[in-house]
């Protein structure tokens, strides 16, 4: 291997479409599915991801579909089942209860109905995240999945981790639900996503990130403060206020993976801190963060020296106008109320 | 009901052309609106296509009921949500048709027969059946329209719904407004199938093309298509062919298709069409009064307060 | 009203076709919904229950429909909209994936997204439970809809409640998820349910139970253990042996409805014994115990003298071999064995 | 692979009759197992439907791919699958063609090209297409044969499946077993169309009504839309016209159908049709054979192991 090239920054759409490229040139049986890619004059995916693949890879790759979830997600399957390695694309993280039978039902148990003689290497991707659209186009649905044995469940919240985890889900002989953040990919500037810094380093050589490792984003010694997507950022300002205002150190820790989740990562942290609080913008009941919780409770329950919080989306459908969706997602103003309360 | 003769009366027309223009206006103001930041969101908009709303709605009893899609302003308007009502859900306001909740893409009003707009492509295909079931059921005379695209036939819901409704002879007419797209693929693109109302016959039911550009003829398929429906024949399929102005939502700048594409059809704009025939006073009376009420309605969405924080919590449960 | 008759033993299936039936003559607005029902010597549905209502309410109220799942729940959406109670039948709780879409996108959320304007008050019946069926046949998805906002979910276990509640059900003027559990109709015998008695005391008097409010099926001061379906008689079973054989006395709780959560009757019972255990027969990861274990390490944390344990189906999907299933959900043996450690 | 000639030659003939006797002895000695005990869960039969699948399945290579239902067996037998791991499966043995993970409404094997079979119906609707893509982007001859019955033809994956199929003209045959019931419902109680195969026209594909009942019907037909698929021309819909002898499953006692309907079809079993043909001694030879591949198969499920518990956390994941 030549001497490194220099890394470059990267928003989370380009990371993805460099990822699913370099995919597609190392193996004929990777390929892409669904709605709305790969049209000439198109949006190259709903966030435009796909742009510029289909003059790379031609059009026999690229599957543009009806409008038929079921099938986008059903040929995955089938095409799976037979070892290619379909990306499949789901317009918003919504629509995947359309396709829900072929996603719980035949992708999570072919394998096992079949005595392990078959596998379903498969990637759905899918955007979630609220942004004024109203109740079914604003849900973060990722926790449906954490509870189907036979999948893998991924959420990326950075370039660096989205193109190496994607690469890894493609290579992965499971059946991969990935989950991203639409205000996270970059493609329409900052200010959407309350004025982050939407890119991050990627390096130039091909890398890997494996699924189930979580990542630390932020050390503290007080509170371990687990989160996701968008809910990681406001994490992330929520841990700087504290620490600045209240001097409350938080461990901020990014899953990265729901399913299979790397408990090991937090456990390490909550030893020290005796402090847990989850944040996502999946609903609270029921949502991933109740699993989490649940295993500290019996894993390292006598480590806890305050009640588990879990600050996540309220529990109703997202609404559409800004000043209820706003008072709906987890805010930075919540978390630092909800990981002061632990302190007091 | 019965069917119409083909050119209807002067308050008829006049009202037709109103509404048609009401429709139009109001999607130029809002995506001015929305372009100006006071609109939130994204908007689906409905240029181009008024003639089948309007034509549809005008033959349907405010007892009757409708379902719409992603796509709901020109249905909302049609079947009689106030453009007060409709402009201030666009502007996420308390005083909007579904109190700031729903948004751009769930306009509706029960009190005027319109389920909040599904924006699950194909989901009021299963649910329409409902409605008529239950007009069915309750032996009422009432009627319910499922307005879709022709992209939405490609979904499993758009067969479930088509063969019930069919095999039970509900009270239903399916107006499929065929507009050459889905987002940006065309039709031929994902169908072997160019005229979506051939697939009627795979449920034994009666499909026809109409030219969705033309309020007459669209008035004229639907009156027929509801008088069998309450006449307790089941359900129609009517396709409309028409076509959308505009990009498929707001930030669509329309590569995958021609601008000759765009000029040939908007050549066949329904609103001059309807105006040749109505003469330029009448219009011109309409024209401002419709000016007036969309003002109205911008107005009274600026006046009107935010949707209450508290209110988030409401309405979940019953 | 007159003197009261005597009260008869009911199996669960006797006693929801009574709710039915007795709320089919209260309301003329309440019909049924489902494929193979109301067929002239048919099954009565998928275990029976609707053999005998197309006697007494006719043809149009019972309406027997294609196999369209997403029909079946998208009527009844569109009807209950209007004012209607439809009662829909869902032949296995497994095909409920089919209709995804229509259930958490549409029932869920046409309140919300009216503005409160109109209600749906849809009841989904759905059996639950492995039956030596497989994977696509044999699996308690409750925990699904208990992550969505909009829906009320109720588990009955028993004749009485099963009677009371969904005449509960009916009447409310929400979509209500209704779960039972195949082994437990009684329509089959008991050996089925292993030798369980599979009927309960009914009052021949009319009587609703409310949905949301938990009942305690055994009273004891050292464990509380929070069961459904059949869980709850391997539960009960195993609390029997513990006192006998080891002085363990549980006290078991069935919450019957599973959203909203009667934690108050629950915590009332931890706050007492300081130990929880949760066992169902959906599967671990993501389930239903999950949040009840999450609301107590947040809710009753320094109550707790010991881990919060949860016995549940394994996290993989239903196998169809006796020897496999058997390992496969929660059984006595594994339950006492857990409850054992909670008192190490 | 040409369209064949209406009679082909013995071997043939003698190889249709070996298959759908298997099937059919197969059925009768699990359905008495299983009244034994000795069989647990419960079973959907494949009883006068032999035809079907031993028709489809003798017109493909063992390198093309089937989809099957709840109704396994005889698609599961036709294709290759062993009666010794078949019958082990639905014993819940460890040398079960899925290790007694599957189960009966689970039959399959990848190595004989058939995927685990579907107990969701119309699943394998969607499924296939996905063989057929593969196919397609290998550029291989390999065909897909999706089995499904006429009830399946109501659910939305048959739509969605179908119209993809032949918008991407996919190697692939639809073959639909119209059976007269889904369960207890028969089919012109809940579609307004009797003929599946009129829905082909729908997408723009070939349909066809075949006698389901005659094994050479069956090839025949297949074997033109197989050699049609191969040739890259497409999907094509074949419907079966067939008719299951026993009831829906196994506790199901058929009383919403009538004795004379079950006699007529009785009548018109393919069987002895076949047998008249084969002639007796050949018949009879074939007769004894079958026998003892089914007393094999018994013997050797009774005699493996019962599936090790240790195994249930085993093939979740690869
Ligand atoms: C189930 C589902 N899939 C995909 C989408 C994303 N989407 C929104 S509108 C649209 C195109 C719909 O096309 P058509 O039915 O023709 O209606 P039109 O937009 O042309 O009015 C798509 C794919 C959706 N909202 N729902
Ligand atoms: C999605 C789904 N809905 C319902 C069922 C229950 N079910 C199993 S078989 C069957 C009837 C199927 O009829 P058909 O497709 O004609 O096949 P056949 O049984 O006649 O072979 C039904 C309703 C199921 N397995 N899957
Ligand atoms: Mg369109
Ligand atoms: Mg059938």
């Amino acid at each position: 291997m030549s001497s490194p090239e220099p890394s470059r920054r990267l928003t989370i759409g380009e990371a993805l479409r460099e990822a699913i490229a370099e995919e597609m040139r190392r193996d004929e049986s990777v390929f892409l599915i669904g709605e709305d890619i790969g049209i000439e004059g198109g949006f190259g995916g709903a966030f435009g991801v796909y742009l510029g693949l289909p003059e790379e890879f031609g059009h026999d790759r690229i599957v543009n579909t009806p409008i038929s979830e079921k099938v986008i997600a059903g040929a995955a399957v089938g095409a799976a089942a037979l070892g290619m390695r379909p990306i499949a694309d789901m317009q918003y993280a919504d629509f995947l209860f359309e396709c829900m039978d072929e996603l719980v039902n035949q992708a999570a148990k072919l394998r096992y109905m079949s005595g392990g003689k078959i596998s379903v290497p498969l990637v759905m991707r899918a955007p979630v995240g609220a942004t004024n659209r109203g109740a079914q186009h604003g849900q973060s649905p990722e926790s449906y999945f954490v509870h189907v044995p036979g999948l893998k469940v991924v959420c990326v919240s950075d370039a660096y981790h989205a193109k190496g985890l994607l690469k890894s889900a493609v290579r992965d002989d499971n059946p991969v639900l990935f989950f991203e953040h639409k205000l996270l990919y970059g493609s329409k500037g900052r200010e959407q996503a309350g004025g982050l810094d939407l890119t991050a380093e990627v390096p130039s050589e091909e890398y890997l990130v494996p699924i189930g490792k979580a990542v630390v984003k932020r050390s503290g010694s007080d509170v371990t403060v687990v989160a996701t997507h968008l809910a990681l950022y406001r994490a992330l300002a929520a841990a700087e206020e504290l620490g600045t205002e209240h001097g409350i150190e938080c461990e901020v820790i990014d899953p990265l993976t729901l399913l299979p989740l790397d408990v090991e990562t937090v456990w390490s942290s909550l030893r020290r801190t005796g402090r847990l609080a989850i944040v996502h913008e999946d609903t609270l009941t029921g949502g991933w963060g109740a699993e989490l919780a649940a295993r500290a409770a019996e894993e390292c329950l006598f480590d806890l020296e305050a009640p588990i919080k879990r600050i996540a989306s309220l529990d109703v459908p997202m609404p559409s106008a800004p000043s209820l969706e706003d008072a709906v997602v987890p805010s930075v103003e919540r978390i630092k109320t909800v990981i002061r309360q632990l302190r007091d | 009901m019965a069917a119409l003769a083909a050119q209807p009366d002067p308050e008829t027309l006049a009202g037709l052309y109103r509404q048609m223009l009401l429709i139009r206006r109001f999607e130029e103001t809002v995506y001015y609106l929305f372009l100006e930041g006071e609109i939130p969101g994204t908007l689906h908009q409905y240029q181009g296509q008024e003639a089948v709303a309007v034509g549809i709605c005008d033959v349907l009893e405010p007892t009757d009921w409708i379902t719409s899609t992603h796509r709901p302003h020109g249905h909302a308007l049609a079947k009689g949500v106030t453009p007060r009502a409709a402009m201030a859900e666009l502007f996420g306001k308390s005083t909007g048709c579904c109190a700031g909740k729903g948004g751009s893409m769930h306009l509706g009003d029960p009190s005027v027969g319109m389920l909040p707009a599904i924006a699950i492509v194909g989901g009021g295909n299963t649910v329409v059946t409902g409605l008529g079931l239950a007009f069915a059921l309750r032996r009422s005379e009432q009627v319910a329209v499922c307005f879709f695209g022709e992209g939405a036939s490609n979904e499993g819901a758009f067969h479930e719904g088509m063969n019930f409704a069919a095999v039970r002879r509900l009270p239903i007419v399916f107006v499929c407004e065929n507009n050459l797209y889905g987002a940006s693929t065309r039709f031929d693109a994902v169908s072997a199938l160019v005229d979506v109302a051939g697939r009627a016959a795979a449920y034994g039911i009666p499909g026809r093309v109409v030219d969705g550009m033309d309020v007459l003829a669209v008035r004229e398929a639907g009156a027929s298509a509801v008088a069998r429906a309450r006449a307790g024949e089941g359900p129609t399929l009517l396709e409309c062919k028409t076509y959308r102005f505009v990009g498929h939502s707001r930030s669509d700048a329309r590569g995958y298709r021609a601008a000759e594409e765009e000029a040939a059809w908007r050549e066949r704009d329904p609103i001059p069409r309807l105006r040749a025939i109505l003469g330029v006073e009448t219009a011109e009376g309409l024209e401002a009064e419709v000016e007036a009420t969309i003002a109205d309605a911008v107005e009274f969405a600026r006046a009107s307060p935010d949707a209450d924080p508290q209110e988030a919590l409401t309405d979940v449960l019953a």
